[in-house]
């Protein structure tokens, strides 16, 4: 991973430095929230390379950019928080502490990816983990979320659902009819739009109108704000009041995240035809997330190069390995094909149906 | 045995699951303060709160998906549809999410849910509110279908249902919420996947589903009493899991099969019960087997034309007629 | 036709009666609203006593206590202007000055209909009096508003399309959908929202969270009113202008306009079980918009009770003949059940397609 | 003749209507800047302008009923579904207001629109992406339903539909976007409701649409090197009208039949295929009939399993000598 340096002209974020979120942290917390972030790239590079090897099938989102979204949100989660996002999951799933070689494996297809190879990139889940998916269908995992966080609520468990979806999906009419839903509900969610600026190929001025987008939560009357994603302070600051709000007040938020995408919308996507180098390079010199972290971790006398290339180094040669244990993993087997399908028929021991299920 | 409405038949299924299991929630338009577009619901907000029965705004993607979500976290709800004609809204929620999310996250996952109300035409409600989508339905892995036609078998087919770990879709009928039956008081269950012989016959099989059964078994009284052919009446009651046993034993006892749906004919249900019939029990066909779907059009409003689209006794005797 | 007289706690609505809107209408152009508002309610009451007779299946939702929208609405269209909306139409439908007959003999389900019976209460429809429906799904007709105001901006027609909807249908995403996209495209749409008050059962406040519902648009950078829909002269100003707006510069609005519905959501609902009979009563005794309209009538010395009753004779009467000319109408042939599902099979002389197109 | 891609085929179908009718329009996502998501729009931004080749934020249900509204007023949208699966958030204002608006309206109303796009699996997208509802939208009164396999037949069949006053629904596949075949310079339309004998033959009827029929004939390939049967592939091309009577007449020459699609098995579009040949042909018939669907289970993202799920030839070939 290259390092560079971030320009003069950067806000000063010791607000969010000296938020009490932040400065009860411990400095390995700290050092490991950068060893996170690193890990996500590196994953996300590697998965690139596999995919041009010809490894990997079908759609490849990869996060590239936005990693202090993810690993803020997630160094928030308590025990009974949940999480649910679009089919740009692999930071999600790996910030929440997945293995890599699961990871991996899935996106090779393989029976010892998290999904047993069924799912693909698109379709990360890990119920153990509070992570529940991993959906391809824009916008689709939105009402998921007002459910998780339904199901605590109906449950009284003091938890919240962290429920992410990027700018294009705020286009989508179940994004809004949930939003009436959780807020005259008083569902205990944090809505988290990732705005990258793009819908695949298309500039945020063509496919909304109304800004901030966060401002549509304000018409049912749901709380909302906005906020820099390549801050992790300043995204763990913001979350901790949503999630807060969640916990304590039964009550959702509509937090808008800006932030940036620095590969192709899926991997088939140069990225390139509608928007120019210079702006992916502009906000690579000037907002990287984990070279901005870097520099307030070096500020704060924690990190210095010598500790960051050690990091490099280890989850680097983690997301080698896991290259290597999917590609040692064996395919699912035919009769893979149709299980999974039916919890009954998975469970032929508590299977009270009678009859054909499957069909030729 | 007490006889009970149709309607009150599923309300007592709901009563008993609530009571059985406190996951077991209720959501859907008008179901609690109103008591349900049609009553089913009746009384179930003031036995289990507004907490369990949960009135919705009209945002079926909002409040389908929402299940789902709860469904994955241990939850079991149950969904009224005021028509089946709505899940056109929730679509991508019901067929996509509920039904794949299983398979995709490896089977990490399940969704313990019930979606249910009225499918069906008959009652001059136009094209738009008379959609029978138990084929699209039936089509799609990962999804069971039940049809009852009798309040015995709604009982027993909907209290398996919400006890069943995978999304189950329940296609009733307004036609039939006002009907009465036989229904003990004793608890039981009804499996999923079984066929029932509502009545038995030697000369000809009928095979049919929801409200096509009653059309069925008037026909049979009809070929019965007038030309002395005796005609048995197949139930499906469920179409996936599909007891395909049952189908092809009175197949092969009659030889002669007339498949009646009140779904339009393009890939019906009975498109796929007529492949089945004619791979198994292809030696053992005298005639070919013959369909009677709704007239293929959209559903129309006229009520003189619509008791023509929908099939009726007739229709079905003079179908039999043609192939003895 | 009761006649009951305006409380005196009414606002004055004489800033909108001195509208130039509204200042410019003949004496005959008032009466003729009275007339038309008379009209809608004597062929809703006549509908429900032949839904009651047995004569209409299915359902019947009347628009008794709106009509001042419907023909406010309508008397400001101009040749290029259209309308769309939902089930509850009959209203609609009149003001667009479609026969009672046609109306009446389509509930009966006779071939005389306006929809050869095919379509029923809900599915009302006049081209050729721009009049696009008539739509059973709520909301669902939300989307085809702004596609008929895309057509005439698509044709550079000066002309806009005017979309209703329930307060309930505010909670479909294909509202919301259609909310972005009108404003993003320009489109020459009004959107009027008539809230009165209830989504069947559910009052407003268990259905939607967030007041006013217009302010839905404030999100999407759309211009928003709202309005009192039992006064016919402020319905047509506040109509007026977002007409206007629409057809100079191709901007849509959205408007809220309160009103209350007298009757059950359907014939089958009593409307009685969620809401007293004392709120319909004082509805009707102090915001009912024939009365109100006759009260303004006369005060501005266009009316006396001679004329009323006269004009409600003729209506009463036309809804009387409607009635006995659906009932003496032919019910639709058997052949139509297959008639006008395709326009190829009803052209076949321009039909270039093989095959079989109706199966069995 | 020359010899393009599929895509480029559409590509000038779509060049050639919009510049015959300025009625015709485009929208959907990444349509017109991005020349498609897999630039089957190509340069037609460029040449007609974003008045007419509209890129939509992802609002699928306001995009597919802004089409309609459209159509209702004369105009003839083209949409692009970058998915047929993204067409389940818009299910409603296609399978209900397009579908039934004409009906319903007693005739006063036509919607001239088209739907296309990709409905396939094979390409690693998993169970959310890989949606082959062409037996939901041919079961459809309402809506025509066709699927091309080369790019003669997209070019003639995209022209017809664009021509056609009712909806339309064109189901490609990405997996054949990249194939070459030829098609001539000169204008052409091909006939909805008319199939095409892709391989003529004697001893057995493989009857396909879309993908499956390269997988015939890659069967029938096999079939005749190695066993000397002589398979004759009928291509349906157009579901809803349907060419009953070439099928008819290639199984009652051949008495045997394979039916095959790429669709899930219960209620696909090859059950009521299956109906109509045992109704009416079934005495021609020496064999049950015998389908072959893709696996019956959500669609899979593992590459190595997809291929299996979805039909092969030496599945084809398997199932052909087990009836011959
Ligand atoms: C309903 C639906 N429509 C279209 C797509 C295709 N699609 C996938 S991602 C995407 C863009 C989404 O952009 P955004 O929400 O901003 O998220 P980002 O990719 O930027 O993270 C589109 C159009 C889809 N998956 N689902
Ligand atoms: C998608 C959909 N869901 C539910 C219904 C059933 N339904 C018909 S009208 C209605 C209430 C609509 O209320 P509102 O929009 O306020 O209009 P109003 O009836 O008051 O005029 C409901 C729930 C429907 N027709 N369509
Ligand atoms: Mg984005
Ligand atoms: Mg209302």
């Amino acid at each position: 991973m290259e390092k560079t340096t971030a320009s003069l002209e950067e806000p000063d974020v010791s607000i969010y430095a000296s938020d009490e979120i932040n400065t009860r942290l411990t400095p390995d917390e700290k050092i490991d929230f950068y060893r996170q972030m690193l890990r996500i790239r590196h994953f996300e590079d590697r998965s690139l390379h596999s995919y041009q090897q010809g490894k990997i099938a079908g759609f490849l989102h990869l996060y590239s950019g936005q990693e202090a979204i993810a690993v803020g949100a997630v160094s928030l989660m308590e025990k009974e928080d949940q999480l649910i996002t679009a089919y740009r999951d692999h930071g999600f799933a790996l910030a929440l502490d997945m293995g890599m070689n699961e990871c991996m494996a899935e996106l090779y297809g393989k029976i010892t990816g998290c999904s047993k190879g069924k799912g693909g990139s698109m379709h990360f889940f890990a119920p153990d983990k509070n992570f529940w998916g991993g959906h391809g269908i824009v916008a689709g995992q939105v009402p998921l979320g007002a459910g998780i966080a339904f199901a605590l609520k109906y449950q009284k468990i003091k938890g919240c659902c962290l429920c992410f979806l990027g700018d294009g999906a705020t286009n989508q009419g179940s994004f809004y009819e949930t939003l009436n839903l959780a807020s005259l509900w008083d569902l205990p969610a944090v809505f988290v739009i990732e705005n990258n600026g793009y819908s695949m190929g298309t500039k945020i001025e063509r496919h909304s109108i109304g800004r901030p987008l966060a401002r549509r939560a304000e018409t049912v009357d749901m709380d909302w704000d906005m906020c820099n994603g390549h801050h992790l302070y300043e995204v763990r600051a913001k979350i901790a009041a949503a999630i807060k709000r969640a916990r304590s007040e039964s009550r959702p938020t509509l937090l808008e995240i800006s932030t940036y995408r620095y590969r192709g919308h899926s991997v088939s996507d140069t990225g390139l035809s509608y928007r120019t180098k210079g702006e992916i390079e502009e906000y690579r010199k000037t907002k990287d997330p984990i070279t901005l972290f870097y520099n307030q971790l070096e500020k704060e006398g924690l990190i210095d190069e010598k500790t960051a290339k050690d990091i490099d180094k280890v989850t680097h040669k983690e997301a080698e390995d896991a290259a290597k244990f999917a590609d040692d993993s064996p395919n699912p087997t035919t009769e893979e094909l149709t299980r999974d399908v039916y919890w009954e028929e998975d469970h032929p021991e508590s299977n009270t149906s009678e009859g054909t299920i499957f069909f030729e | 045995m007490p006889v009970i409405h149709y309607r009150d038949a599923l309300n007592a299924a709901l009563d008993e699951e609530m009571t059985r299991d406190d996951r077991v929630f209720m959501m859907g338009e008008e179901v609690a303060e109103y008591n349900g577009a049609y009553k089913v619901t009746k009384g179930l907000l003031d036995k289990f709160g507004s907490q369990r029965m949960l009135d919705t705004p009209i945002s079926e993607s909002a409040f389908s998906g929402l299940g789902i979500g709860a469904a994955m976290m241990g939850l079991r709800p149950v969904i009224e549809f005021m028509f089946w004609s709505f899940t056109y809204v929730a679509f991508d929620q019901i067929f996509n999410n509920a039904a794949n999310i299983r398979y995709m996250s490896g089977g990490l996952v399940n969704v313990p849910m019930v979606i249910r109300g009225p499918a069906n035409g008959g009652t001059g409600v136009g094209a738009t509110h008379s959609h029978t989508p138990e084929n699209y339905a039936a089509s799609t892995p990962g999804i069971k279908v039940v049809c009852p036609v009798t309040p015995y078998d709604a009982k027993g087919l909907l209290k398996t249902a919400i006890r069943d770990n995978d999304p189950v879709c329940v296609m009733e009928n307004t036609l039939l919420y006002g009907m009465t039956g036989e229904v003990p008081d004793e608890e039981y269950l009804i499996p999923l996947g079984k066929a029932d012989i509502k009545k038995e016959g030697s000369d000809i099989s009928f095979i049919a589903h929801g409200r096509a059964v009653i059309t069925c078994l008037k026909a049979a009284e009809i070929l019965e009493a007038e030309y002395e052919i005796d005609a048995e009446v197949v139930d499906l009651r469920s179409l996936r899991p599909l007891d395909e046993e049952t189908i092809c034993a009175s197949v092969k006892k009659t030889n002669r099969v007339v498949l009646v749906e009140e779904n339009k004919p393009y890939c019906g249900t009975d498109a796929q019960i007529a492949y089945i019939i004619q791979d198994k029990a292809f030696d053992y066909l005298d005639a070919p087997i013959k369909r009677i779907s709704a007239v293929d059009a959209p559903q129309i409003y006229s009520p003189v034309l619509e008791k023509e689209q929908i099939p009726y006794p007739q229709r079905v005797v003079q179908t039999a007629l043609s192939i003895l």
